[in-house]
């Protein structure tokens, strides 16, 4: 992937997420963590944009910026007496003592093999996705929408309250 | 099939203004270094949609065209103080917003409030990208145009909710979780009307759309009306007009999500507003009614004029539904979106995958056939749309307008048992 | 095993300051995510202790008083009062008097009227357009209110005895043409909202006043008949004449904002025909009995009741021979319709709190006075 | 001036760290649950990135496997944030520590 524009986007895409990431581990209010973490997903979209994976791009910000975020924003909003600090628990530093190590690990494997790689753009384009998911992983797309169903169903169950539990005992 | 019958190459031909462009570019890019041209297309793409189409419409027809024509909905004259006829009012509004202070209310979350009509902003704009103006008149024609529209138009949702939740006010907290929660369960209907568009014409640039429409000679909205119906009523709600304004129901939490806000923050949230029911006429037009094609009339008159003409007359629509309609409630609203427009919108993709496999296998895809097809569509959606309204238990002949009349003063008149109770 | 919802309820103030509380009246909800859980009213913010400044002036200098307490039917109130003192000094008043005074209290229903469906139609949403047009319609009315008293909104026409001055020469054919239209606009008002599903929607079962409390709470006037209690005092305990008039009480079903709504439509159409038939049968003769300035009515006390747009509007004079009333007291029907506000806006949500204040109508000039 | 695979492993693997520390160390369960958040979306990157510059005769598997860990992230999220509501209904707070009614 030559060209200038390409390699300015990746850097500054690169800079946007890891910040914004940062920002996410650093900032006092839960709140502006969750605007954090809504810049690293459009981030990440634009990752996708790059590696021209289009489609999946926009349904990444449809799902995790569109529903996720607000998941999370609504979750904070119904929970007003926990707190809205972003404090971290006495396992910070063995945390971040080990996250280190796992990336200097990762970072180790990346830059020691030589990837077997193909320069040219594969072209996926949305079609193929489509064809792919109908076709040949036709069951796990299956099994996935069931996996949707029974969330759906969970989360519902886990948060009826008393009298609507009471009112469906009667019906 | 690309339609070249424009591309003639002399540039003051403005049926077609990428001629004129194309024109510029191509000296560009023989005196200018290699970049150069790049810069210069976007430039003149932004000249050419944003400040020939998107602004002036967005300054004229929204604010001046929707208060005149409110106000002669309301039998009064619309605003006709500033220049002539009120010409001059969106100017007028403008310069007062700007010199109006923007107040902060001191125990607001500055940043967040600062940020939030920054984040409502951008997304207007980047709408534009994907909306095809003419024949080669599109700024960018990628190949996942839809879906970047509902991507782009899940983000004013989000600022919305930041503008609410940072202003520390209780009404404006109000507006921010109605309009969350209202976005994302109208959200579903629209995607699933416009799976059932891109299920027919096979493709998602909005562009192949246009010529697809072209080519059959037929109307998107004739072929669908159910996914035009549920179209406009799921996008009149996530743009929070009327019927569904409940974000900022005057009558209710005074301002919604806008009430600390004053002077050009303010400015901008109202200009966006309009911004984006200009976005949404445009791609519904787009979508549904044809694009910038009027059965051939587009190559005499420019293909970009008629679609300006296209978009006003669709935005007419969301000011018709403003200036006549009460507000609905926030469960009304949810239950409707679910109970209602959801199975609609799935029933619309059945019969059209239906009609789709029917079309390509035993119809081997010629146009007559789909003129059958539409002309079905159209009854499909009369019945279902009331079919689906008795099933859910509503009876309109059962409510009574008119009230009981009664000669004498005298005690409670019990009410005679009407004819099996309704809902 | 789950306790029940610990959401917070907090206090929103639906204050002082707000598009919809139709003046200065203040609205303490205490809210539980979308649902009301409790209301309570605040009033007072209008406050010109009328009926205290009433014991200083002489019986005709109160009149103007009258006009300012319930502003937007002071016809109403100013025959109001006047029967009042009429009944404590024994004065009667001649024919044309009393048919002038009726054709002035439907002419000020109907204002009012018009006044109140624009301000509810505003409160569940339809922005401005029914309340322009209802407006539209006032002006009318009140151009005809100019030409006789000389004043639009504050009238202070009627005198103790009678009216003010005689009704001009082209008031009748201006009411005439006023009366021809009425009924295609009000027709044209009920087809628009009526039958619009939204409008039903937002209304129909909200604010619902069952019989036996709109009775016990004693409300009055379109709420009363909203809940199918066939009660009007234009009926029940005619003045001025009203019994020669024929015309029929409108009444709804379940009490709810719906009922309350087409009721007062409907009594737009019946008093349209009050007038008509007043003008048919316009006697001739003085428009007013001469009364002293300085009347002294013997001691005692009286209580005459009319049939205002908002209820029963009562007027209570008690006089000790002095020249200004020893006691001056009114029954202000919006104050008692509202005082069942808790029970109509508990268990619903903010928007239809709004409502419900939306379809009792109330005037706060008149709550405070 | 090229960019190829190693850039974009690096930058997953860097998320991946730190999706991993904010996972472990916040004391709400909802900033855990971002944690988490951060790192499936680590895991598309590298999908998408090893689906771009692959040799293989079907890139497009990375992508639905990208499809599918969309999913699965939505899913969880609902799930754990119903979680999150209801254990706060009952504990009034959802701080991680305060949790441990299963220690001794």
């Amino acid at each position: 992937m030559e060209g200038v524009g390409v390699t300015i986007a990746f850097w500054v895409l690169a800079a946007l997420t890891l910040i914004a990431a940062g920002g996410v581990m650093v900032s006092r209010n839960l709140l502006h963590a969750v605007l954090f973490l809504i810049v690293t997903f459009i981030g990440i979209a634009g990752f996708f944009v790059l590696l021209s994976a289009a489609f999946l791009a926009m349904a990444q910000i449809i799902i995790y910026v569109g529903a996720i975020a607000v998941l999370i924003l609504f979750a904070i909003l119904l929970t007003p007496r926990a707190g809205r600090g972003n404090s971290e628990t006495k396992f910070a530093l063995p945390a971040t003592l080990l996250a280190i190590s796992l990336a200097a690990v990762f970072l180790f494997v990346i830059h020691d093999t030589d990837w077997e790689v193909v320069q040219e753009d594969p072209s996926l384009a949305a079609n193929q996705l489509g064809e792919a998911l109908v076709g040949t992983w036709v069951v796990p797309f299956e099994i996935a929408s069931v996996l949707l169903t029974a969330a759906l169903v969970g989360a519902i169950m886990l948060v009826r309250t008393p009298e609507e539990e009471a009112e469906d005992a009667l019906a | 099939m690309r339609v070249q019958f424009l591309a003639t190459d002399n540039w003051y031909d403005l049926r077609d203004l990428s001629n004129l462009s194309s024109a510029i570019l191509d000296g560009l890019d023989k005196i200018a270094p290699q970049g150069v041209v790049y810069v210069a297309a976007a430039l003149i793409g932004f000249v050419a949609a944003f400040l020939i189409f998107v602004l002036p419409s967005q300054l004229f027809v929204g604010v001046l065209g929707e208060r005149k024509l409110i106000g002669r909905i309301q039998s009064r004259y619309g605003p006709n103080r500033v220049g002539p006829y009120g010409v001059l009012q969106p100017i007028a509004d403008a310069l007062k917003l700007l010199t109006k202070e923007s107040l902060t209310p001191v125990a607001a979350d500055r940043l967040v409030m600062y940020m939030a009509p920054v984040l409502f902003v951008m997304p207007a704009v980047l709408m534009w990208a994907v909306i095809p103006f003419g024949p080669n008149m599109i700024f960018a024609d990628i190949p996942v145009a839809l879906v970047y529209f509902l991507a782009i138009s899940s983000l004013p949702v989000l600022a919305s909710f930041m503008a609410g939740w940072s202003h520390n006010n209780k009404y404006s907290l109000f507006g921010a979780m109605r309009i969350v929660a209202m976005a994302i369960s109208y959200e579903i209907p629209l995607v699933l009307s416009l799976l059932g568009v891109v299920v027919l014409t096979e493709t998602l640039s909005l562009q192949e759309m246009v010529f697809w429409q072209d080519r059959f000679d037929i109307w998107l909205f004739a072929v669908q009306p159910l996914a035009m119906i549920i179209y406009f009523i799921a996008v009149s709600a996530e743009l929070n007009r009327t019927p569904t304004d409940i974000a900022e129901a005057e009558s209710e939490i005074v301002a919604g999500y806008l009430t600390e806000y004053s002077g050009m923050k303010w400015g901008l949230f109202y200009g966006m507003d309009i911004g984006y029911a200009l976005g949404a006429a445009a791609f519904g037009v787009t979508v549904f009614f044809g694009g910038w094609t009027l059965f051939g009339l587009e190559e005499w008159v420019p293909a970009w004029m008629i679609f300006v003409v296209k978009v006003w007359a669709f935005y007419f629509l969301f000011i018709w539904t403003r200036g006549t309609l009460p507000r609905l409630r926030i469960d009304q609203l949810m239950s409707f979106a679910w109970k209602y427009m959801l199975p609609l919108a799935l029933f619309n993709l059945l019969i059209i995958c239906t009609e789709r496999i029917l079309w390509t296998d035993a119809f081997d895809g010629d146009k007559p056939f789909i003129y059958l097809f539409a002309i079905a569509n159209i009854i499909f959606a009369g019945l279902l749309i009331l079919g689906w309204a008795r099933l859910l238990g509503y009876r309109p002949e059962r409510t009574q307008t008119r009230p009981r009349m009664v000669q004498e003063a005298g005690g409670y008149v019990p009410v005679a048992p009407a004819r099996g109770e309704g809902r | 095993m789950t306790s029940p919802i610990k959401s917070e309820p907090f206090v929103i103030n639906i204050g002082p300051q707000h598009p919809s509380t139709h003046g200065v009246f203040r609205m303490k909800v205490t809210v539980d995510g979308e649902q009301v859980v409790d209301a309570e009213m605040v009033i007072g913010y209008l406050h010109r202790s009328m009926e205290k400044l009433a014991e200083e002036r002489t019986y005709t200098q109160n009149i103007p008083f009258t006009d300012r307490t319930d502003y937007l039917s002071s016809m109403s109130n100013n025959l109001g009062y006047c029967l009042a003192v009429e009944k404590l000094a024994g004065i009667d008043v001649p024919e044309r008097g009393q048919a002038i005074r009726v054709i002035m209290a439907e002419l000020q229903r109907i204002a009012s009227h018009f006044m109140a469906l624009g301000a509810f139609t505003n409160d569940t949403g339809a922005w401005q357009t029914p309340v322009m047009w209802c407006l539209r319609e006032r002006e009318k009315v009140l151009d005809l209110f100019e030409m006789t008293s000389g004043a639009r909104l504050t009238c202070n026409y009627m005198r103790i005895g009678g009216v003010a001055f005689d009704i001009p020469k082209d008031f009748e054919p201006a009411t005439r043409k006023l009366i021809k239209t009425l009924p295609g606009f009000i027709d044209e008002l009920e087809g628009l909202l009526s039958g619009n599903e939204i409008f039903l929607a937002r209304t129909k079962n909200v604010a619902v006043i069952p019989p036996d409390l709109a009775v016990n709470a004693s409300l009055a006037g379109p709420m009363l008949r909203g809940s199918g209690i066939a009660w009007d005092l234009r009926k029940a305990d005619p003045y001025c004449g009203y019994e020669k008039y024929d015309f029929a009480i409108p009444i709804g079903y379940q009490g709810d904002s719906y009922d309350r709504f087409i009721v007062r439509v409907e009594e737009l159409r019946q008093s349209v025909k009050i007038i008509e038939q007043a003008l048919d049968g316009l006697p001739g003769g003085p428009h007013s009995t001469q009364v002293p300035l300085a009347l002294r009515p013997p001691k005692g006390e009286a209580y005459a009741r009319v049939e205002g747009p908002r209820g029963e509007l009562g007027y209570y004079v008690v006089s000790d021979e002095g020249p200004s009333p020893y006691r001056f007291h009114i029954r202000p029907p919006s104050l008692i319709n509202l005082s069942v506000l808790k029970e109509m806006t508990v268990g619903g949500s903010v928007a239809d709190a709004i409502v419900a204040l939306g379809s009792v109508d109330i005037v706060v000039g008149e709550i405070d006075r | 001036m090229s960019v190829d695979i190693e850039h974009f492993l690096t930058v997953g693997a860097l998320l991946f760290a730190v999706g991993l520390m904010v996972a472990l160390s916040k004391r709400n369960a909802i900033g855990v649950l971002m944690g988490v958040e951060l790192m499936l979306n680590a895991v598309n990157l590298t999908l998408i990135s090893f689906s771009r510059f692959s040799v293989s005769e079907r890139p497009i598997t990375g992508h639905t496997f990208v499809v599918f860990v969309l999913t699965v992230a939505a899913a969880e999220a609902a799930v754990a944030l119903a979680l999150a509501v209801s254990v706060y209904r009952n504990r009034d707070t959802i701080d991680v520590d305060q949790i441990n009614l299963l220690k001794s």
